[in-house]
């Protein structure tokens, strides 16, 4: 598809560095997860997951985002999608946790409403740097129960999300859902791993994004290949069993990076 | 098996050039979960390149748009990935190289030989990247030289891959024969350009890039068609396949082989299909072989 | 009115050559029915040919695939065609001449002058009628002197029709403007070709042909741009447009007015529907007029 | 669309001249009056009338329809349509006049069918050279009534269709259908006009086809352009009152030439 033309409706500042962009086209059939690329004309085409079926929530960290976040009510950017694959929805009455860091929450914040929606039980463990960075609380907090931790302490427990989640049972939970800086995820990883319940859980990851929709193999997983874009961005843990997740990436000339 | 420029292909399917070719991995998987009989790495160069500003690839109604500008990480970095796909893979390993000077286009193969490619596949015919590919694809006299220099530094198969943004595409496959080329790949993508007409900007980071998928198929089997009637080595035939009809069409305008791009999009197994279809199709009509049907329409008068 | 290159069309859409144009009576169909803002002929020439056998013309799924062979009564018989034409459809008649040689493509356009067309457009471009068309098309030198002795033998504008299928569109472009070209049209087909599989038969009686439609219109969107960035004469954008967010692309790349050929397959008043279209979206987007986008794309950077 | 292949099944020689070719390919949704378009490979691609939804009813008078009389049944060729409007079917109780000469019985024969079917009362008329010329006899009496013309008297009425329908009260008709030899249609549209009916009368012409579909231009009328493969073939005596029908047609390079 071509990108489509949205108009900037509504921005909201999350935190100094978040906001989100609310337009006029509704992806009425979006899944939580799911991702669109947002085209900053003249500047780059970047992935974004839907925070809502009209909205993305961005962290300003270099030209494409900045470049968004000169846009003002009215402007419009380019968008394409959905794409890829989001997580999976609990069954009624099933219980799920949900760990997200930082700018992880974009995806999160809409699947912990679709959660609550089809009657399952929420838990969300919500992670920043600090209380400021701390983006979608009450969505969390209206969609079940929610813990904080941030690494300064300034809000919620001091630490990592690591921290409530060790001392949580993890088996009591059908579905774990997790998004947010891969370090983080791999913690999070560890942790389930160590608990036996790592193939349940399910993770949303980053790779450098070109065509976004399976051809290129720019996002492409070791050692089986599997495409961040298409075959997820969310993989089951199973997935990502003794994988490059955690470990490192790949710029965009293909080029390995550490995590 | 199906032999071609003394490889030895499961099956006449390719995955081409710079599509799911980034890693070793990913090119293991389209040979073992694709079903392609040989496959072909993203072409790489001489140094680290991170390709052009995204957009870099759009869906059109009828194809695709793409320009990625040559992303590699050089092959000094892909000749480890040449070997994770080469020793899982079970089928041959191409590696699409490219340079801008015969100079540049040895230095890559002859780095890229501890990884040991099974063939050499030569990009004289990208159509979005300054100083490379087609820019040097179009002059006939570059596509002899380089093809010769790179015959020079090893003894493995060397495939010519031209671009169809020419003039008279024989003139260019006939120097890559000149220059000892094994054989000739056709087509790269077609010169293309879409606009977003809410905002005026041309969609792609690189403002224009090269059209592949349905779109161009007719393109490619003319291509084929009078490639084949114009050189002795074989064709392979690329450009818009996605079903086993696209395949067997390619065949018969002179292809030996067919490669598949675009088509990964609708679903990796695409090789798999395409070559149990022309299986099919050769046993229906009663055909022993594919080398049956090479070419078939040359003889239609 | 919109003016182009002298003439006053009724808007910017124009019937391409070789579609519908076979008698007057139709072009006038096209103009008075069709909502085109001027019309071209068939492409006339010096003698009458019958064309090649058939079939010349099928749809694919991305596009047309044609080879017409250049069918024409001769000038002599088709002036009188020209003259019903041109006093009963109300927009401006162009002639589209070929000829093997400048000097057949002068005495064309002498012998269409009672007949009253109000421009010509050279075609050289037809990929599939040997000794015309791209034949002489691709060939700056060629170009430049037909341009200059069609200018010679009238006073008319001249519209010169560039083929896609070289390396370099611009050069033949600017050969064009140095002949005194008023304008440049691009683009013409696209060589192609199809092949039945169940018999092994090339589908078109001319084995291969021209290929239009939506699977060119990114190819003539990148013609349209370079042309645009290289010329000073307007550029006449043709190729795939059937709706008026093609046409729009089209004049965003830089055509001064749209021609529209295989889309009266689904209808005869696309062309109103384009103006239609057009109109409404400068007046949503707040400006005053066509001129106020072409080659907008040039400016977004 | 590509032709597609079609095999043929059976092949029934109509006269001497005249041979159905029964292919297996149904098209079920066509309209009598509709055409295909029939390649004979590596000669030509000319139009037929398809003469029942899996058969062609071909006359050899050239080179493409030599080529089709020189195949057997197993033999293949191209086929592409169908195309182009059919004759308008009648309501029940309604009734219809056919009138047929030579191989112009090839779309009407399947229209007198369908008319029978629909519930209307058919008659026809069927002219040809001499009785071993008549194609679809049957076909035609099972339908409803018919009579015979022969131009040799070898069976029916010696003479023209024309002298039949002069004796008829037109005005009868709610459809009149007519196919044949533009001088033969020009007789009837001339006979008709004569008794004021001619705007009711549908006429299936024939004009050189190229692409049959609308595009190239070959096949349009004066003095309104009418397109002969799209628009037509099938035209109301109204559509063709003041036109070139009967006058002139076109060879393929567009030159006018009498009829
Ligand atoms: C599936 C997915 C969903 C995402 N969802 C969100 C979200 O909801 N909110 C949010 O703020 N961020 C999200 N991101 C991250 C976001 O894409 C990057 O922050 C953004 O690309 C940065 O662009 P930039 O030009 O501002 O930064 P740059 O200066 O270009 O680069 C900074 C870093 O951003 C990343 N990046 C740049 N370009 C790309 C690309 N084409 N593809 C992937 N990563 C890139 C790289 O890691 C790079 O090192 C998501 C990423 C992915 C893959
Ligand atoms: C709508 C339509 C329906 C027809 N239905 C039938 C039918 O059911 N049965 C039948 O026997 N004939 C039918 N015809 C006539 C048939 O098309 C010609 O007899 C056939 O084309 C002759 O081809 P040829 O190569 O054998 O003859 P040629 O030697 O090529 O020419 C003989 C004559 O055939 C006609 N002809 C040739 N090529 C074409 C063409 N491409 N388009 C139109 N006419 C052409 C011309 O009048 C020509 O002078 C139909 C024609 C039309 C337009
Ligand atoms: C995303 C993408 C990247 C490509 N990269 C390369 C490349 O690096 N080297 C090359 O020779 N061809 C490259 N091509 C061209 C393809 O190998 C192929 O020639 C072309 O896409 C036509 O085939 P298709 O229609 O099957 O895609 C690329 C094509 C696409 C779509
Ligand atoms: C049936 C057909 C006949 C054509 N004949 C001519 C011709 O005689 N002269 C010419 O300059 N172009 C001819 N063309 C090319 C068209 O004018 C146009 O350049 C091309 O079809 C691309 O536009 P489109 O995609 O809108 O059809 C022909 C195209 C078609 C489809
Ligand atoms: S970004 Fe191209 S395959 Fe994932
Ligand atoms: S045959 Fe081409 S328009 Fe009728």
């Amino acid at each position: 598809m071509r990108p489509l033309n949205v108009n900037i409706e509504g921005i909201i500042e999350e935190s100094p560095s978040t906001r989100t962009f609310v337009f006029d086209h509704c992806f009425e059939a979006a899944e939580p997860g799911q991702f669109v690329m947002v085209w900053a004309r003249g500047v780059d085409e970047v992935p974004m997951g839907l925070s809502s079926r009209n909205s993305i929530t961005v962290q300003k960290v270099g030209e494409a985002t900045s470049k968004l976040f000169e846009l003002k009510i009215g402007d419009s950017f380019g968008l394409r999608g959905p794409y890829g694959h989001g997580f999976t929805l609990p069954s009624p009455g099933e219980k799920v946790l949900i760990v997200a860091g930082g700018v992880g929450v974009a995806p999160l914040a809409p699947y912990a409403e679709a959660c609550q929606a089809s009657g399952a039980e929420v838990r969300t463990i919500l992670g920043a740097r600090s209380a400021s960075e701390l983006v979608f609380k009450e969505r969390f907090s209206e969609a079940g129960l929610l813990d904080i931790t941030t690494d300064d302490g300034t809000e919620g427990t001091k630490g990592f999300v690591t921290m409530i989640l060790e001392g949580l049972d993890a088996s009591e939970y059908g579905k774990i859902a997790v998004c947010g800086p891969e370090p983080m995820m791999a913690a999070v990883f560890n942790v389930l791993k160590g608990k036996g319940e790592v193939e349940r859980a399910e993770f949303s990851l980053h790779r450098y994004f070109k065509c976004a929709i399976g051809v290129c193999g720019a996002c492409c997983l070791d050692p089986y290949g599997l495409r961040v874009c298409k075959d997820g961005p969310v993989f089951s843990g199973e997935q990502l069993l003794d994988s490059e997740f955690g470990k490192y990436t790949r710029d965009a000339s293909g080029r390995r990076v550490k995590i | 098996m199906y032999s071609l420029t003394g490889l030895e292909l499961k099956n006449p399917t390719i995955l081409a050039a710079g599509v799911l070719g980034t890693t070793g991995a990913s090119l293991r998987r389209v040979a073992l979960e694709g079903g392609a009989g040989a496959v072909v790495s993203k072409s790489i160069g001489p140094e680290p390149k991170k390709g052009h500003p995204n957009p870099s690839m759009i869906k059109l109604d009828c194809g695709f748009l793409n320009a990625m500008g040559l992303p590699n990480p050089s092959y000094s970095e892909f000749k480890g990935e040449l070997e994770i796909a080469r020793t899982a893979a079970a089928v041959p390993v191409v590696a699409s190289i490219f340079g801008g000077s015969a100079e540049e286009f040895a230095e890559v193969a002859e780095g890229l030989l501890p990884g040991k490619p099974d063939a050499f596949e030569l990009n004289v015919s990208c159509p979005h990247a300054e100083g490379y590919g087609a820019a040097v694809g179009s002059n006939p006299c570059l596509v002899e030289a380089i093809t010769a220099r790179v015959k020079e530094v090893s003894d493995l198969p060397v495939w010519v891959k031209l671009t169809p943004n020419v003039s008279d595409i024989t003139a260019i496959g006939k120097a890559a024969e000149a220059g000892g080329a094994d054989a000739v790949v056709a087509i790269n993508t077609v010169k293309g350009m879409a606009i977003d007409i809410e905002s005026g900007y041309p969609i792609l980071g690189n403002r224009s890039g090269g059209l592949s998928g349905p779109a161009v198929k007719p393109v490619a089997v003319k291509c084929v068609y009078d490639l084949y009637a114009a050189l002795e080595v074989p064709v392979i035939g690329v450009g818009g396949v996605s079903t086993w009809e696209d395949a067997v069409e390619m065949i018969m305008a002179g292809a030996s082989a067919v490669q598949v791009g675009s088509a990964v999009y609708e679903r990796l197994d695409v090789f798999s299909e395409i070559s149990a279809g022309i299986e099919t199709f050769l046993g229906r009509k009663g055909y022993g072989d594919v080398k049956d049907i090479i070419g078939l329409a040359h003889e239609r008068v």
